[in-house]
């Protein structure tokens, strides 16, 4: 535990300096991949739905990668465990959505 | 009152096993009465109406306020032992998820004294579990009690997760921990994402029983099957979550008694992970007859046969642990030993049932029942009483009685045997499952007496167990610290039972197996990780008792929230949700007193220490 | 091990929130949590995707959904995650006055995006699309709700915790609370992109 | 390896007597383990196969722990400790791939009836098609190709595939005949025909009648919420029709209770082959039990008992409560002489057609 507590001491310090400039970045990443989503759907009268469709996910799922990297602290060390758990989490929740576009109907 | 203000999680622990053992007492009451009633064709000691609510609640009762309160009153208990830990990470967390357990559960089966009782099975499905075709308030504690100790378990599969993760001795790698704490952490992984979604599952067909709701209403565009859905995507782990536990029990107990390393210690627990995993992709198993269509039967079918490899490994890998031992045929060890066979009849019909052709045939008749009677009876029950057996001197300082603990293992093991073998035949030559009665002259009479027969000696075992209890519970407190004398582990290294503080100096781990390894280089004891010190503790706290007797005030609120009420005052409070809000409000009420009020604990000194030193 | 962490007496330490084991225990166990509130989302999505074509005699999402309120909603919850970051950047930095100002400002805004969401609901009912009306719109109301209802309580929680930071001042005690508080804002803006993805703007899609 | 061997050797004769030990149980026209139609017998080949493996798997099992029990017990006052061992990638290999290999013997045919039981036999000439409606607590079966509809007895000609489309009316149920083919469940189908609706086929080898049973807990009369299966052969099933589709046996009792058979019964009832809530009546005669539940004859190899068939009518009409709790008929309000006449017009509705077959298959099994 100790260790992993020092080693992270380093890579903080740093974090103090460029802080905020890093999670504004972030920001705009997020805002501009929302606008990219939102202006897909507004236009969603020329072009095919199934392909404005994989547009979006691919937006959201980016955004929440962006966000849960910088603004959760995700990419920082000593989040391991964090991130498995939420990856399980990820992995039976995308097990449910499967279940109900695939099996619910029929 | 000590009682209900401990965080302290030895007494957690016992809580648990109490109200666990209520609760399966009640369930087993039960399934004495289904099997009565089932004694002889066309019997009338009990109601269509009524067997169906014998069922459901015994399913119910039996799984959720059963045998999961005993795994946990056993993990509760042990695994901070097995750790070397002082205490859980949140002690406050498990005393909170102990009453929530056990208020959800008292809530559920208030449903006897008001009459209304759950009928629909302990699956729940939709419609029959709408309130167009079971009306009365039945189902309502089935979803609003289920809820509630839910929350309870999720709770503490959170605490245990962190207890294992950050609270381990110095020393104790993942790797060197027992396998029974290695399964109490799988299983408290599978809790904390097995849950979640049986609680939305519970919300759900609550806003469509309690607010009109069209989740499952067909009329509307709601849909039945997706409620199946829900609760197999919830109930296959869920079956996971009762065995794991069971193995880590019979590991434990059985390189013990053996007086041998557990066989293949890295690929039992690499088997465990892999059948947690596992256990979330095979959820349409208990689905084949839906409709899903072949594709998905399939693809189900192939994947639940899977899970039969790595509980394979785990059965051979016990067969040679016992293999070149030396066993001792302890009534625990007896117990552990009975598993092995029971167990592995009961996982081999499992996969014959995962086998979707044939499942058309199997399902929802009695060969489910022997299925899963076999896993859950003969395997994860006879494992809990093994698991009891074994640790029983460390919880309360005196051993059971070996030889009464002998004949109740033949009595529950031959009871057990009589009453579910017979019932795979029974459900292979036509008798449904869920049946109030049969008719006679179909060739079911004879097998269904004998597993009546059966199910009386298990009562009777069952019996002779609290007895032994009990005539224990009068012998002096002289329980060693290593009763059995071929611990393995860290919780035989300290008193029985353990002082309030556990381990008056964290112990140094240097091994697999810990305390066995220091036996064998000749040490008395463990070496200290640090000096000794003042230690800090938790305060005892009310806090979460009136929490969840605000939950248990809140759901009832919520229940009765729209009926017609005579008298006029309880229908203002009931109508307006005035009860509801009541319970709300201490819930969160004392969950703003925690926050504010931190709690400052307070600390053991070491003069303390020392004099409690000698003392158990 | 022991409570008191080992960071030296008097130094604030460069990540407060673990610097004593309640702490570190306070946020792994906060992780696993959302943990699990992920399966819980998951569920309801699930459950919303199943049923977002049963609208019966009701509106369909295409009617419904206007995407100025939910762009609104969005950019809402955006500027208060970030000024959540900032709150912990100051947490970080042992600025007290900072934190409690950023704090302030996440609350506001997370207030704005209820009374948004509030506005919202109550003009649907008024396009006659009620809890009751069709199973879409049960699941609709369900999904989003549960989102908002996670919204509400983080921002009482917050609030309080604004109240306690004032008091108590920010030390090893309060600092897990606030740094795990801010984690949880942050999972609540996640769903948020995932629900304006899969339900207003996949709604107005298809 | 050679002892392996031998023991496997002498496992074999038990694993056949074992399953010869199967194939005599229970009643042919109930028991899986006796199967007289086509998918009833792939899946007890199925299952023949699946118990044969496992019964492999048990003894293994078994045989081992018997031995390490009796070979490594405990002597008293042995002290000795045994050599620690830490485990063996050898035996290891050898137990993950043996039940890889078992199970991969198991699946290929299970994949391969998992896609031969789905096929679809609802467009198929041949096929005589089948609509089965579940309801609380009884069973309605419409043939859609002759617009004809009964209830409780499906009358089938053997040797045909039947092909069957299921749902219900209320609750869940399933729609099982042990002895002909597995279950499959019946869900719900909204008022545009909208839903999960299944879709199944059987067959039948002979003349005989199969019980049905339903197999998904659907409220307290779940456990008598029987069927039987008639199978017939073709040229009774064709008159069995026509007779269907004729127009109903007039009430044979005097009119003032024939208003009452029309106001209290026929409201949810039918004799005629239009769809309503309750079973159609026409030929209730000749069906084999009362209420699918109240049986006429313990075996087809007997003929139907008409003292029988009016004291379960009568019966029924007394106690519909008691005979089946739940349902949704209730009791209703008549006087002794209206019930006898109503017994006597509905007990003496007979269909011709099917006389033989209700006076006992003699070569069926006792
Ligand atoms: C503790 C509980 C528990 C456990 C551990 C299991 C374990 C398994 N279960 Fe069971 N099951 C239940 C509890 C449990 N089950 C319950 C409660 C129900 C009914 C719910 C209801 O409807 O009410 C049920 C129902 C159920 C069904 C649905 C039946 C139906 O309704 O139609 C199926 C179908 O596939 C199934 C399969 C399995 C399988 C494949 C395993 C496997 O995990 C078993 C694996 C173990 C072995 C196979 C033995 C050891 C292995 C070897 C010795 C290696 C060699 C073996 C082979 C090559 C085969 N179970
Ligand atoms: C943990 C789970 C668990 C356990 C331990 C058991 C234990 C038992 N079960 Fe149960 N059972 C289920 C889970 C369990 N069951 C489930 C999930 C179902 C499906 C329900 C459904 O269909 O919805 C089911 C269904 C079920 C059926 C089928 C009902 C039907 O389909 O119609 C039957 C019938 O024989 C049965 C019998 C038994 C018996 C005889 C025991 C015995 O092992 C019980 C032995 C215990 C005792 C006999 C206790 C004796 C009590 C005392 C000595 C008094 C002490 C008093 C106090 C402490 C207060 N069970
Ligand atoms: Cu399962």
């Amino acid at each position: 535990m100790a260790s992993q507590q020092s080693a992270s001491n380093h890579s903080n310090r740093r974090h103090k300096h460029e802080g905020r400039q890093k999670h504004i970045v972030a920001f705009i990443f997020s805002i501009v991949l929302s606008l990219i989503a939102f202006a897909a759907v507004a236009s969603v009268a020329e072009v095919n739905a199934t392909f404005i469709i994989i547009i979006l996910l691919v937006m959201a799922v980016l955004q929440v990668i962006i966000q849960m990297a910088y603004w959760m602290h995700m990419k920082d060390k000593g989040h391991l465990l964090p991130l498995v758990f939420m990856l399980g989490g990820a992995f039976v929740a995308l097990t449910c959505i499967v279940m109900a576009l695939y099996w619910v109907w029929w | 009152m000590d009682w209900l203000t401990t965080v302290d999680h030895k007494k957690i622990g016992i809580l648990y096993l109490l109200a666990g053992g209520l609760f399966f007492g009640i369930g087993g009451i039960e399934a004495i009465l289904i099997r009565i009633q089932l004694i002889k064709p066309l019997n009338d000691l009990v109601s269509e109406q009524a067997f169906n609510e014998l069922i459901t609640m015994h399913g119910t009762t039996m799984i959720f306020l059963g045998v999961m309160p005993i795994i946990f009153a056993l993990m509760n208990a042990i695994v901070p032992l097995q750790i070397g830990a002082r205490d859980v990470a949140f002690p406050f967390l498990n005393s909170l998820g102990f009453w929530t357990f056990l208020f959800g559960g008292l809530l559920l089966n208030l449903s006897w004294i008001v009459g209304d009782v759950p009928d629909a099975g302990w699956t729940s499905y939709v419609p029959l579990a709408d309130t167009t075709y079971s009306p009365h308030h039945g189902v309502d504690f089935y979803t609003i009690g289920l809820q509630i100790s839910g929350l309870g378990t999720l709770l503490g599969g959170i605490n245990f997760l962190v207890t294992i993760i950050n609270m381990r001795a110095p020393g104790m790698t993942y790797m060197r921990m027992p396998m029974f704490t290695w399964a109490a952490f799988i299983t408290s992984a599978l809790i904390l994402f097995a849950f979640p979604a049986i609680t939305v599952g519970l919300i759900l067909l609550m806003f469509d029983r309690l607010f009109s709701g069209n989740f499952f209403n067909v009329a509307l565009g709601g849909n039945p099957v997706l409620w199946q859905h829900i609760f197999w995507i919830f109930g296959h782990p869920e079956v996971y979550i009762l065995i794991l536990p069971a193995f880590g029990i019979i590991s434990d107990v059985l390189s013990t008694f053996a007086r041998k390393r557990l066989f293949g210690y890295s690929s039992m627990v690499f088997a465990t992970i892999l059948i947690g995993f596992l256990g979330f992709m095979v959820w349409a198993h208990h689905m084949f007859t839906v409709g899903l269509g072949p594709v998905a039967n399939a693809l189900f079918s192939i994947a639940t046969m899977l899970i039969a490899v790595p509980t394979g490994i785990k059965i051979f890998n016990w067969i040679f642990t016992l293999w070149g031992g030396s066993i001792k045929f302890t009534a625990a060890n007896l117990y552990a030993i009975g598993f092995i066979p029971t167990f592995v009849m009961g996982g081999v019909t499992g996969v014959m049932l995962a086998s979707a052709p044939a499942n058309f045939q199997f399902h929802d008749t009695y060969f489910v029942v022997a299925h899963f009677h076999y896993v859950i009876v003969g395997g994860l029950v006879l494992g809990l009483f093994s698991g009891l057996h074994f640790w029983w001197p460390k919880m309360f300082g005196r051993t059971l009685y070996e030889g009464l603990g002998k004949a109740t293992f033949w009595m529950f093991f031959i009871g057990f045997q009589l009453t579910f073998f017979v019932q795979h035949f029974l459900g292979l030559i036509g008798m449904p499952r869920r049946v109030a009665t049969y008719l006679p002259n179909q060739g079911f009479d004879t097998m269904n007496m004998i597993s009546t027969v059966g199910a009386i000696m298990m009562g009777i075992g069952t019996l002779m167990f609290l007895w032994n209890i009990f005539i224990t519970s009068r012998q002096p407190k002289n329980a060693a610290n290593d009763p059995w004398e071929d611990g393995r582990t860290l919780e035989w290294t300290i008193p029985s039972p353990p002082p309030e503080y556990n381990f008056k100096q964290t112990p140094l781990v240097r091994g697999y197996d810990a305390w066995w390894k220091e036996k064998m280089d000749g040490n008395k004891e463990m070496t200290p990780a640090e000096p000794l010190g003042s230690i800090h503790m938790p305060s005892p706290t009310i806090l979460p008792f009136f929490m969840s007797v605000g939950l248990f005030i809140a759901g009832f609120g919520f229940m009765y929230g729209r009926d017609p009420f005579d008298n006029a005052i309880l229908g203002f409070l009931f109508n307006n949700y005035i009860v509801s809000i009541i319970g709300l409000g201490i819930t969160f009420g004392c969950m703003f007193l925690r926050s504010v009020y931190d709690d400052p604990g307070y600390h053991i000194e070491v003069e303390e220490l020392e004099d409690k030193g000698g003392r158990a | 091990m022991s409570a008191h962490g080992h960071h030296v007496e008097g130094e604030w330490p460069h990540q407060p929130e673990n610097a004593t084991l309640e702490g570190r225990n306070k946020v792994l166990g906060f992780w696993l949590f959302l943990g699990g509130e992920a399966v819980l989302f998951g569920t309801l999505f699930a459950t919303f995707l199943a049923l977002r074509d049963q609208v019966g005699d009701g509106p369909t999402a295409a009617e419904l959904f206007k995407l100025p309120i939910v762009g609104a909603a969005t950019l809402i919850l955006l500027v208060s995650s970030l000024t959540s970051v900032f709150a912990v950047q100051a947490l970080h930095q042992n600025k007290v006055k900072d934190l409690i100002k950023w704090l302030i400002v996440t609350v506001l805004l997370g207030f704005s995006f209820l009374g948004l969401e509030i506005y919202e609901f109550v003009e649907y009912i008024h396009h006659g699309h009620n809890f009751t009306t069709s199973a879409f719109s049960t699941a609709f109301y369900t999904l989003v709700g549960f989102h908002g209802a996670h919204v509400a309580f983080g921002v009482l929680w917050i609030t309080l915790l604004i109240i306690q930071v004032k008091k108590k001042g920010l030390n090893l005690v309060t600092a897990p609370k606030v740094y795990v508080s801010a984690i949880y804002w942050h999972f609540i803006d996640v769903v948020w992109v995932f629900i304006f993805t899969v339900v207003y703007l996949m709604g107005r899609v298809v | 390896m050679m002892k392996r061997w031998q023991f496997s050797k002498r496992l074999l004769p038990l694993l056949a007597g074992l399953v010869l030990l199967l194939s005599a149980c229970g009643r042919e026209d109930l028991s899986t383990l006796n199967p007289q139609g086509s998918i009833a017998q792939s899946q007890f080949d199925l299952m023949k196969l699946s118990i044969g493996i496992m019964t492999g798997v048990v003894v293994i099992v078994f045989g081992l722990s018997v031995y390490v029990l009796v070979r490594y017990r405990r002597k008293p006052g042995d002290k000795s400790i045994p050599k620690q061992v830490e485990g063996s990638h050898k035996l290891e290999i050898i137990w993950t791939v043996i039940p890889i290999i078992l199970l991969i013997i198991l699946a290929v045919p299970t994949l391969k009836y998992v896609f031969a039981f789905a096929e679809d036999y609802s467009k198929d000439e041949n096929a005589v098609k089948v609509k089965v409606t579940a309801h609380q607590y009884w069973w309605e079966f419409e043939y859609p190709e002759y617009k004809i509809r009964t209830a409780q007895d499906l009358v089938i000609p053997f040797g045909k595939k039947i092909a069957v489309e299921l749902s219900t009316k209320d609750v869940l149920h399933s729609f099982w005949i042990p002895s002909l083919a597995g279950k499959m469940d019946t869900n719900r189908i909204d008022s545009l025909d909208k839903g999960n609706k299944n879709k199944m086929y059987f067959d039948a080898p002979e003349e005989n009648v199969y019980r049905g049973k339903c197999a998904e807990l659907c409220g307290p009369s779940h456990a008598y919420m029987d069927f039987k299966v008639k199978s017939v052969n073709q040229e009774t099933f064709n008159a069995w029709v026509k007779e269907m589709q004729a127009p109903a046996k007039p009430f044979t009792g005097d009119a003032a209770v024939a208003e009452v058979f029309k106001q209290s019964c026929l409201s949810c009832h039918a004799v005629e082959n239009e769809p309503k809530t309750a079973p159609n009546l026409k030929g209730i005669g000749s069906r084999e039990a009362v209420a699918g539940i109240l049986l006429n004859r313990e075996r087809a190899s007997e003929s139907l008992d008409q003292a029988k068939i009016e004291d379960h009518l009568r019966k029924w009409i007394k106690e519909t409560d008691d005979i089946k709790p739940g349902n949704k008929m209730g009791v209703i309000k008549l006087e002794d002489n209206e019930i006898d006449q109503i017994v006597d017009y509905l007990a003496n509705y007979k269909l011709d057609s099917l006389e033989q077959i209700n006076n006992g298959i003699p070569n069926v099994e006792e």
